[in-house]
């Protein structure tokens, strides 16, 4: 089968050192593994999964590779005859990686602030303490990387998110968000793809088409791709 | 009953079977059911609908009918052949003679089933059933041939002239892809071979779907002998001896007799030698036997058989052994249970082939037997599935017994036939008995060395 | 062309499932039986991975409006054709103009209708299964609807008998390879995952006990109902993939088995991972029905997946000796 | 005409006059060129089997007892494989002894290796009897069950 999300990174740009924490490997079933990077979230930790992702992606016996926050999924097209080998070799793979910053490209994405689908704006004013006019302009000012799509097609995780506009999920969530929709979930932040419950918090609405599953590849961003917020209009 | 499914047969151990599929019918399904029986293997026997009340029915593990009484919807169906053995769990199919056994593509199809073919290599039996591919094979091996190109024929007719006068006159045209008498023609004058030559390729055309044809030296008063061989997987190949199946009716044999009387040992033994080497050189495996015209003390090459001939028994009793044990050991992977230098042939034997139709107008004569009487006693073997009360079916050859005779020497081996063929009784169908009595009294075949010629002539005379 | 003439809600198009593309949040979507759906493209005549009807929603009603050939596979629903029973896991000719209908079954979930020549809709990122959730795929990505009209490709003629033939069910044929309790409680294999171990002595009763089936279950995943079990603490994980079979402990304490359209990324602690080979039979579970899982290895998987291969394989070379010997029989 | 040798028959006689059993023999019968036998039981009842007419009681002894197979035709295997009454995904036979059938119905199966095959009725009728026992090799043409065609 050719039609793949083309390669799951892009190009590698910078080679940097290592940790020497080991990796945590778990299975799920009998065809994935999990691997997870010692520590704290950092990107240092997810170029690190960025080079194990390239290294491993090429492998016959790998069906898909599905790159996390800090951890990577390598599904099996199927169950190995040798666990404990597959095992050993994504473990030497994961000793001999390095981190890579990939060569994303830069994706700019006009958003209308506020407006009728901002709903948890003022959520997240009250949160932070900060007027709404300062929760947006921490937001489009910022400069995310995309660190992993997933949850949904295309959705892709941004990390970059100011401290100071922090929003944990809420505990409820809106039943129907609409596809668009500009959005503040813990330290990420990102633009939801479907339309349905969601959790995270809303402040805005975008009308790029973050995904076409008629295009090769569907999905607009990619991991290391890098994302800013253009604020087209600010309603509030 | 959960889903047994048959593996690939990779490397010896792969090759291993405790039940085997009979996919023939008569004295052959019974002959090698019983040597099955005799290894302790399991045999499934298949039949048609004619053939429900074949007796081995009962000494069968399991009798299964599989299709309609004509052999392309029954014995000739390869898949339903295949899906008997899938159904019975069967490891392994022995096609007998006849019907399946000699075609490439279902000992392929056995193959990629994951069974057992007993028998030899498809790419073997492909290449034998070329006439043009098996002569230079052959030559190849050094196994004397019949003078003549070992190359299709050109389609220009001078080239063709050449050809014949560089062989001399009389030659014979035959079909590269033809067999059993059919698609050949003979030629005395050079006048003539432009004819023939359009006529036979036109024949083998629709015949057999393949226009090629070849040419050979015709031989005027050949005798028609045969070396049986075996071979197995593991670079052993032996001759068992030769017989003379000169007595010959339309290509079909009607007596045949081991060893052919009258040819010098070491004449045999060299021809043997070759024949056997020519199976290494092939990578054959299983039984099999190379005809051969012979004339003046020269062995000509024209066909080998790769398969169980009908005239085996003559051989078994020259030599001693089972040879289709030995075949289903070869098919096992296992060696032959025999070398070359323990080969002994002793006295010699006859074999009649008793067949259901009018002794001289040779007219099947399918119907119910009244009443079988068989010959017994010392040196003497009846190899049949018909008893009294049998049904001899229209659909199939009429072959329904074989008498076998076996003694130290011809002369005894002639008169123990004789005696043979007179305890031997059947009422109710016409069979060939009176044939075989009259033959075993006359001067000349019991002198031997008849040529292929003779029957046909000696039936033609009689006639007058 | 086929029309739907009367269908509930839920039935979609489904192939084996869309690869390739969960790194872009896509799931892969596919049969939830896929040995159903494989065999009865085996059926038919048609390569292994053509596209199906998954059927599981009752009473369902199509008519054909050209010959060709049919295979129902999966769950038993008493079909009838015209009005005429058929077996169940079956292949029969049709001609214009025949309807088939098929019944709630009474054990299994879903049962699956094969054409000779497949479904005719364009694939989309390499597959014809539905995505409900990105709405692409199969028929618009939406459920099937009565007066929906399908494309059956064209298909050289297969030999197959007038009054069809079946094959061994899974269940009966592999009986030996999957275990099977006394009272109908469906056992399911599964391997510790990766915070199993958090889960501490509470683990036990992951495997001891049974779990229902809760109506809050489709092809995105089974939410089971049981004695909950729960952390001392609640954890949350970085977000991560996850793969059909995966069974995640939400805080609730309650178990979801995420199956054929589940999420590509989650972040639930992960209690175990069903083995590969028992997600076809845990698809054809039904909402109510009670499963226990039982710890397996991947010793025991590769056996299965053995023993499935060689299934596949015979009925692949069986199938068309069948035709051969049937046709050589017929001829005159 | 051949005729069979008259038989006495003692203890197997219930066996005999099961139905499915005198098909059986009517079947072998005809197979062997013979068109009748007659069996005496203990009772004296004379039972005649006749091949190919179907089978009929005398009742000379009992009368109650009648066994009538003047017609009964049989459903045959279309092909080689090991009989299953049941469909092996169902509790229930497809059609029961006794029941109605009608044409082109499927009765039972054969299991040859990974695949199954119908065996089905050729008239509507009612089905008499099943003459092979369950997981036993059935030939091609073979009788597996008897049917009473409707009148």
């Amino acid at each position: 089968m050719t039609f793949m999300q083309s390669n799951a990174l892009s190009t590698p740009a910078s080679i940097s050192t290592v940790s020497a924490e080991e990796p945590k490997i778990s299975v799920i079933g009998t065809a994935a593994y999990l691997i997870e990077a010692p520590g704290a979230f950092d990107l240092p930790a997810q170029r690190r999964i960025w080079a194990l992702a390239h290294a491993v992606e090429p492998w016959p016996e790998v069906r898909e590779i599905v790159p996390g926050v800090t951890n990577l999924l390598v599904i099996l097209k199927r169950t190995p005859e040798e666990p404990e080998q597959f095992e050993a070799r994504l473990r030497h793979e994961w000793d001999c990686a390095r981190g890579i910053d990939l060569i994303g490209k830069t994706v700019e994405i006009p958003v209308t602030y506020g407006g009728e689908h901002a709903t948890d704006l003022a959520a997240v004013c009250d949160f932070t303490g900060l007027t709404d006019r300062e929760v947006v302009r921490l937001h489009w000012q910022g400069n995310y990387t995309v660190v992993a799509l997933g949850s949904a097609p295309g959705f892709g995780y941004l990390h970059g998110l100011d401290p100071r506009i922090h929003m944990p999920r809420k505990t409820v969530p809106s039943l129907r968000m609409l596809k668009g929709t500009v959005t503040i979930g813990g330290m990420q932040t990102g633009v939801s793809v479907l339309t349905g419950p969601n959790g995270w918090n809303s402040i805005g609405f975008a009308e790029l088409q973050m995904f076409d599953p008629m295009k090769n590849p569907p999905a607009l961003l990619a991991p290391g791709d890098k994302v800013r917020f253009v604020p087209e209009r600010i309603e509030l | 009953m959960m889903s047994t499914v048959q593996m690939g047969s990779e490397g010896e151990s792969g090759r291993r079977f405790e039940k085997v599929l009979i996919a023939n019918r008569g004295e052959i399904a019974m002959r090698v059911q019983r040597a099955c029986r005799e290894l302790g293997l399991r045999t499934v026997m298949i039949c048609s609908d004619a053939d429900r009340d074949a007796p081995y029915r009962t000494t069968a593990d399991e009798f299964v009918c599989i299709g309609p009484a004509a052999p392309g919807q029954s014995y000739l169906n390869q898949a339903a052949v295949l899906l008997a053995a899938r159904a019975t769990g069967a490891g392994a199919i022995h096609p007998g003679y006849g019907f399946l056994s000699e075609n490439a593509g279902f000992a392929e199809a056995v193959e990629a089933a994951g069974l057992v073919f007993i028998g030899p290599p498809a790419s073997a039996i492909r290449t034998m059933g070329d006439k043009i591919a098996a002569k230079r094979a052959m030559i190849e091996a050094g196994v004397p041939c019949v003078p003549g190109p070992d190359a299709a024929l050109p389609e220009d007719i001078r080239s063709s002239e050449d050809i014949a006068h560089s062989i001399g006159y009389p030659v014979i045209v035959k079909a590269a892809g033809g067999g059993g008498g059919r698609g050949m023609r003979v030629v005395r004058d050079p006048a003539m071979l432009r004819d023939a030559v359009l006529v036979t390729r036109e024949e083998a055309r629709r015949a057999f779907g393949r226009p090629e044809l070849y040419m050979e030296k015709f031989l005027e008063h050949p005798r028609h002998i045969e070396i049986q061989v075996l071979c197995d997987d593991h670079g052993n190949a032996v001759w068992l001896g030769h017989r003379d199946c000169s007595m010959q009716r339309r290509h079909q044999k009607v007596v045949e007799e081991a060893p052919a009387p009258g040819i010098a040992a070491d004449i045999v033994a060299a021809v043997g030698e070759r024949c056997a080497n020519a199976c290494r050189q092939i990578g054959y495996r299983g039984a099999g036997t190379f005809e051969f015209l012979y004339e003046n003390g020269e062995f000509y090459f024209i066909e080998m058989n790769t398969r169980l001939q009908v005239e085996h028994p003559v051989t078994e009793m020259t030599s001693g052994i089972d040879i289709v044990c030995e075949q289903l050991r070869v098919a096992q992977g296992l060696p032959l249970s025999i070398s070359q230098a323990e080969m002994r042939a002793h006295g010699h034997s006859f074999e009649c082939r008793i067949n259901a139709e009018d002794p001289f107008t040779f007219a099947a004569s399918p119907g119910r037997i009244v009443a079988a009487e068989f010959p017994s006693g010392p040196g003497v073997r009846v190899d049949t599935h018909v008893a009294t009360g049998y049904k001899v079916s229209p659909y199939y050859d009429s072959l329904i017994a074989k008498l076998i005779v076996h003694a130290p020497t011809r002369d005894e081996a002639i008169r123990r036939m004789r005696v043979a063929l007179a305890d031997t009784r059947i009422d109710g169908i016409s069979t060939n008995l009176p044939l075989h009595r009259e033959l075993f009294g006359d001067p000349a075949f019991c002198t031997g060395e008849t040529d292929i010629h003779y029957l046909e002539k000696w039936l033609d005379e009689r006639k007058k | 062309m086929i029309e739907i003439l009367q269908t509930g809600p839920l039935n979609t198009v489904q192939d084996l499932g869309r690869f390739g593309f969960r790194n872009a949040g896509v799931t892969s979507s596919g049969a939830m039986d896929w040995l159903a759906l494989t065999i009865g493209n085996l059926l038919v005549g048609n390569g292994e991975g053509e596209a199906a009807l998954e059927v599981q929603t009752f009473p369902f009603r199509l008519r054909f409006e050209r010959g060709t050939t049919v295979a129902i596979t999966g769950a038993d629903c008493d079909a009838r054709l015209d009005g005429r029973r058929l077996p169940p896991w079956w292949s029969v000719p049709v001609s214009t103009g025949q309807v088939l209908e098929l019944d709630a079954p009474r054990r299994s979930a879903r049962a699956y209708l094969t054409f000779a020549g497949g479904i005719d809709i364009e694939p989309v990122m390499g597959s014809r299964s539905t995505s409900l959730r990105g709405g692409f795929g199969g028929l618009d990505g939406r459920f099937l609807a009565a007066n929906d009209r399908l494309g059956i490709g064209s298909a050289y003629a297969c030999a197959v008998p007038p009054g069809g033939f079946g094959v061994m069910p899974p269940e009966a044929a592999l009986a030996e390879h999957f275990p099977a309790s006394q009272d109908g409680t469906l056992l399911v294999r599964a391997i510790p995952a990766g915070e199993y171990a958090l889960f501490g002595a509470e683990a036990e009763r992951f495997w001891t006990q049974t779990w229902k089936i809760s109506s809050q279950s489709d092809r995105t995943g089974y939410r089971l109902a049981g004695e909950p079990i729960r952390l001392a603490s609640p954890v949350e994980l970085r977000s991560h993939g996850v793969v059909p079979g995966v069974v995640q402990m939400p805080p609730s304490g309650e178990p979801i088995v995420q199956m054929s359209d589940a999420n590509t990324a989650g972040g639930y602690p992960k209690m175990a991972g069903v083995i590969d080979i028992d997600l076809w039979r845990l698809g054809q579970a039904r909402i109510g029905s009670r499963i226990q899982f039982v710890q397996s290895s991947v010793t025991e998987a590769l056996a299965a997946e053995r023993a499935v291969q060689a299934y596949l394989e015979d009925i692949r070379r069986t199938v068309p000796m069948l035709a051969h010997a049937l046709a050589a029989m017929s001829r005159r | 005409m051949t005729k069979g040798r008259k038989r006495k028959s003692g203890s197997i006689a219930e066996q005999i006059l099961d139905p499915a059993t005198l098909g059986k023999i009517a079947l072998w019968l005809e197979d062997a060129g013979v068109d009748s036998i007659e069996i005496e039981t203990e009772g004296g009842r004379l039972v005649r089997i006749v091949a190919g007419a179907g089978i009929s009681s005398d009742g000379a002894g009992d009368a109650d007892v009648s066994v009538s197979r003047n017609s009964a035709k049989p459903a045959k295997a279309p092909i080689a494989g090991h009989f299953l009454p049941v469909h092996p995904a169902r509790d229930a036979a497809e059609a029961t002894i006794g029941t109605a059938v009608f044409p082109e119905q499927i009765i039972g199966f054969l299991r040859v290796g990974p695949l199954i095959m119908p065996i089905d009725t050729e008239e509507a009728g009612t089905l008499d009897g099943c003459v092979v026992e369950p997981g036993s090799l059935v030939g091609y043409g073979d009788t597996v069950f008897l049917i009473e065609p409707a009148q």
